[in-house]
């Protein structure tokens, strides 16, 4: 099982999503975060003083998936949130030990899913 | 204060108490004239408007709320701006240009006088408070088009429109409907008998049919329709909202019971009929959302009450209680089958309903005051004066979208209407402005 | 606008200009009459009243924006809903039968007639103005109900409520009170002399013992008694509520001056213990919550206010300044020990502290006064005006409360006065009405 | 209501209404006096005068809303309190020792009666419209500091402050400028023709120079300056900030055109430059930005609105409408680039600019009055009037920055003026208060 | 060390709570998530057009914990979130490499608690 | 590949970013959290109701560094972050299996900077 992390455009959530829809996968979880990294950031000026900011606004989401599906997920992902240009984001993918549905407590490779 | 006002007005040779210099001549027994009573009248009057005025000042935060609150977070800075704004530029627009177009001397098309002017006096016993009172009037036409336009104008654009609205566009057509106010002309309209106590036609209208030429110009927001498919983009804040709209019924209670310029027993009867309607139209448009989508939807009866309102502008004075319920109450299911009909039908993204509320509820408060006419004249015939009626509300369309569309055609091509993808998508507050409504918060944008 | 009368209002006949119509005859130097000046004198009325009543009219945003702002964010949609729609029903309801319950000729406990009325004058020289302006403050006491019940009432048990408080409860005990402002009968509790001149008890105690009746057939919201200890369900906007409790204060210049309905030297005397009283309210309750919880509260300082402004309500017009910090001040004590024993010893769930604000600090304001008379008339007994006051304080009590209780029970069995659970923990605003507030705003709730 | 005004203020043997009484005495056709016609028309000034006031208590939400969204949200609490304060303490202070002080009978340099009074018509026939009117605008003053103290201040130590600028410091000095008014004595400035019509000088100024006082006394804000950089911080709410000064511009309304306190053309006059110099200042506060900063900046733009009301507050009776439009142009520069210069040159954080909007365009005002008067009175000497308005705007500063000085240092070496450093982190809300503004939203804040 | 992640209905976060601090555990870090899984979503109309929303709203709890505490952890969230209605949420177990507490600079085993 | 997880005060963050920088560590995706740990909460009151607030206001910083950088971005974290008082935070290290930059596909350790 792994977690497949992505760092990702907001306004590319729902290409993402339906990238990975099609891909059948359709437990995630999201947030916004600010990130900062390779694409500059911008000025505001806030009455007259410059103002640099330089974390972005950024979704990330989180998909635990069973091993076979790693590939198609980042496949997915790449294919939604690719736009060619400085920010595009990142994908991490870390190890999962165990999984529990907490509805049912089924453990490992079927709470996945 | 009123001490330093030898340096000031008084030194302009006005004696703005007639009665007080008349009455320092005599002992207190000194008998008064009918001349003294009317201008003491006159001065109620002046009084009245100017509270009157104030009021509809005050319409323009409501209309930014209201736009702003049923639009997205990251076009709340350019939504406070755009209102700003048209009223500013509006203001000098208007006290230069626009107010000789519309009152002064001249044909039944055209004014040509009181440009730039300092005094009002030869056309109005109010003076100034006729022209402050017109002049946010004007401010409302102009601001009714900034909800259509809601997120995706370039500003600049923006402003080139709030300057030609108010010294041009509002200005000559008001001038057929309403010279006459000002006594130095008559406008060719209200030559025929047009009623339009208010403006539903003259300043909803007007402002509405601009709105509509501008959203067709500018195109549908992205991700308003996908695949053909209307899309809801969400309001972000409606207790916002909410305030704006409350802030805009008591405002209105300036708009058309402030029409009188009077301060007579009239003034009750004119808000009466204007909150009946009002409520009317919120509890209409409350239950068509309900049956239409099985919840009484927040949004729909917050427009319900401006439909209501729009709709017995025209006729505040002169239409029963009952008539005024039925004005507001058809105009509330009206408001709700429009925007979804120009929404998902014509497609035209129109953000917070503005051509439906000032414009379809305008033209309806317009041709039904005919059928409920409290007191009609003598003569009245209802179907001759919906005649009337249908030919300046016809008018004002013909005047305004077709202007607008030119108008917004040439902006486009010089100034440019429309915000880049880039700057729509990041949002217009920090792509226009360099600027953030909320910093801090952590909002959850996906478009 | 003006020069359209002639189709209007006018056409009914109504002199709205007598002074006009008079000056026609003559030149400037015709003598005029004490009538001249009577009608204008009641121009002028007509004008401040009608200025106070939109005033009161805007203590309806004040109150949503006070009952949104110290709620939670997942129920704020639905408190604009109830607010806008208590006041659209209760406008109709008020003219089709309140008005006519009220102030209808009768006998000292009914009215029954000018119900579904076009003109008042038959009763006041205001006519219409007369009836916005109660029409108004019918609004106030069915909005005050709102805040005790938000966060788990059923909306249409809701719009239930709102049209029988409008129609039948607020007027008949109005009857008895106030009947007499129109002329056409007297109420048996003026008749003995109860002083209550802008409706601490006729309006906010009606509204507040309602609410608690609401409040206690409701039961609290989840989450607020676990293990019979009371917890804080903290409010999610507090400069929202703040700008409502500024925006009641404004208003209350309306509802308390305004009450003269008369243009005079009064005004400004109730304007000033108006104002000194909420000023004393807002600070001795600041004083006493700082005292009892380390810190100066800002809820609570914004209810000393309200506390302030209620209480001295009903005598603002002739109890003496100082009297009227007292009044004030005390009332910001009470409300703080109010709030607290309700919620912990009672353990009623009142989330605005409606029940303290417009009820105990009333009954205070209402019992107070007689101590504090600047200028008592002749033959003025402390005692024996107190007795009457008290008589009038429980009557309300027993009017609103009993009636109160029946009309929610009856409503629980029939429509349902309650949210399901499910729907109040995931918020009105979705449940009720498919909505959100803060769209795309992260918002922590744990519950 | 009325009805019970027998038992209220008609008991003080006010003859409210002399004119009724008079009316009762013979018939319809009785002759009216010019004593009567001068009755009335007092009614109207107090009518107009009261709904004046309460357009300038109105303000004080306006003052809170924009102080509050340039503010970080960890702060809003602690100046709703602060808002909410200054003015009901002020109010207290003003009625029982400030009225006396400003207006009783006295020196050019002291008023020594009408302390803890309980009628004014020994000075003013507006009697209690007077001072509530006169209370509003020493509330205005109060309230102005707040804004560039904002985020660190102690609660406890603002309180102090506030009851000595609405007790003494605002009260003598307005002696000087306008204890005419009141008819008992004359200020020794405006024995000299100091011209200042609503007080750009006598309360925008003396409330700039208390909070330039207040903010050097305090030092900026943790993070304000880094290296001796200015560092932006960001205002965390600008719709609110954006109605706030709508509401103001509302308020000026009433803070401008009331302070003719008579109900005559004029003020139709007055609102009209007030209106434009707004207008104005919005504009070239807007292009100053844009051509600074490469962008119309909000916060500006805003801040233009007030600058431009300020600057034309001092000649609004009296200058013409293009001197209007050219004072509040000039105010809508000068407030950007004095915003800028106490920022990155003085180094002094005034997070609202309120130092700049009501102190620079202040002064700006009262001294480019001089310059623009419609019809100076006979004699009028530009240069000898512009020595007498730069000697009262000297004075002005140098008493309440100097006594502000004092003031303020006085109250950090006994209660204490600042917030310590991790209530200052923390924000004032929770430290102070124990309140959280927003509760529930996920707010990013890293300082 | 593991790093223990739990989504759940925001409504039930105060039962965790109270089950994790029986179990000894008083150390977490919570957010709030919009998730997507089985849960249907709901329908919102606003200005006549439907709206789907499918992303509903979720808390995320991160305990850090060593080995011998992951299984009463995981127990404690399931006791205090199980209301056996879908959407009850997920919890993922992680491996942790490393920990460091930053005001002392501990480090490993010690520094979780 | 690692994840350095870590919380910290708010009011640190910019210091930290100013050591990270310092080391050349330039990539970084943060967002705010609710912590509960060692460090008491306070108390508001709320409309006379004592109100218990035990989760506390941290900043979350994610940072994806390869093996090499753990070390120094610990160290730089540490650095500017601690001020010694309870509450300062915690750093959790992961174990990261891929890494896959969207605008590019780029993999693995050349991904992450
Ligand atoms: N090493 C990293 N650790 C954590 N977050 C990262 C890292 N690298 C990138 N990110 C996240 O991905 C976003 C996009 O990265 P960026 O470098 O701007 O674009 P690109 O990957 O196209 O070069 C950043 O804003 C940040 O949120
Ligand atoms: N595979 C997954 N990856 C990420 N988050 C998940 C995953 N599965 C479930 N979740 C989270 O758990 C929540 C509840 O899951 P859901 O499938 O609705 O309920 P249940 O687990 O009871 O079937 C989701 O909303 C989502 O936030
Ligand atoms: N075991 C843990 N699991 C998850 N988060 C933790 C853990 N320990 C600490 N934290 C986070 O770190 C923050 C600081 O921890 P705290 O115990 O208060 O301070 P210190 O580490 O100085 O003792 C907490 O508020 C929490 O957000």
């Amino acid at each position: 099982m792994k977690l497949v992390i992505a760092y990702i455009q907001p306004e590319k959530l729902n290409d993402v999503k339906q990238a990975l829809f099609e891909k059948e996968i359709k437990k995630m979880s999201v947030t916004n975060y600010l990130g900062c990294g390779q694409q500059a950031g911008y000025t505001e000026t806030y009455r007259g003083t410059i103002l640099e900011i330089n974390l972005l606004k950024k979704v990330r989401i989180e998909i635990a998936v069973n091993e076979q599906f790693v590939d198609a997920c980042v496949e997915a992902i790449v294919s939604g949130a690719r736009t060619g240009a400085i920010g595009d984001g990142k994908i991490f993918v870390l190890p999962i030990e165990q999984c529990v549905r907490i509805r049912t407590g089924e453990k490992g490779a079927e709470a996945i899913g | 204060m009123k001490k330093w006002a030898k340096n000031g007005l008084i030194g302009l040779g006005m004696a703005a108490l007639p009665i007080a210099a008349h009455c320092a001549e005599g002992d207190a027994s000194t008998v008064a004239t009918t001349a003294d009573i009317e201008a003491l009248q006159n001065n109620l009057n002046i009084v009245w408007t100017c509270v009157a005025a104030f009021l509809v000042f005050f319409m323009q935060p409501g209309f930014a709320m209201v736009e702003a609150g049923f639009t997205r977070a990251k076009n709340a800075c350019n939504i406070m701006m755009k209102n700003l704004m048209d009223f500013s530029i509006g203001s000098l627009a208007w006290w230069s240009v626009g107010f000789g177009l519309m009152f002064g001397a001249g044909g039944g098309f055209l004014g040509t006088s009181d440009f730039v002017a300092s005094d009002y006096s030869s056309g109005s016993s109010l003076n100034w408070t006729f022209c402050i009172f017109q002049c946010v009037f004007a401010g409302t036409a102009a601001t009714i088009v900034s909800g259509a336009m809601a997120g995706r104008t370039k500003f600049s654009g923006y402003l080139a429109y709030s300057a030609v609205i108010c010294a041009v566009i509002y200005p000559i057509s008001g001038h057929w409907f309403w010279a006459g106010l000002f006594g130095k002309s008559t406008g060719w309209m209200e030559a025929k008998g047009f009623l339009d106590f208010a403006g539903s036609t003259v300043v909803h209208s007007c402002g509405a049919w601009l709105a509509l030429a501008g959203a067709i110009t500018l195109g549908p927001r992205i991700g308003k329709y996908v695949g053909g498919k209307s899309k809801a983009i969400v309001g972000h804040n409606i207790p916002l909202a909410a305030l704006g709209v409350f802030i805009l019924w008591f405002g209105w209670f300036g708009f058309n019971p402030g029409s009188t310029t009077a301060g007579d027993v009239s003034i009750g009867y004119i808000a009466m009929t204007t909150n009946l309607a009002a409520a009317a139209g919120a509890i209409t448009a409350m239950l068509t959302s309900w049956l239409r989508y099985k919840k009484p939807d927040v949004g729909m009866s917050l427009n319900g009450v401006l439909a209501g309102l729009v709709a017995i502008t025209a006729g505040c004075d002169g239409v029963s209680f009952p008539g005024a319920i039925v004005i507001g109450g058809v105009a509330g299911i009206l408001v709700v089958l429009s925007v979804e009909f120009i929404d998902k039908v014509l497609k035209i993204d129109d953000p917070v309903g503005a051509v439906s509320v000032h414009g379809v509820c305008g033209v309806w408060g317009t041709l039904s005051l005919v059928f409920f006419q409290a007191n009609p004249a003598e003569g009245y015939s209802v179907m001759g004066q919906l005649g009337v009626q249908a030919l300046g509300a016809a008018v004002m369309f013909a005047w305004a979208f077709g202007l607008g569309l030119v108008l917004f055609n040439v902006i486009k091509f010089t100034i440019g209407l429309r915000a880049s993808e880039k700057e729509e998508l990041r949002g217009l507050d920090i792509s226009e402005h360099g600027n953030e409504a909320y910093a801090g918060f952590q909002i959850f944008t996906s478009h």
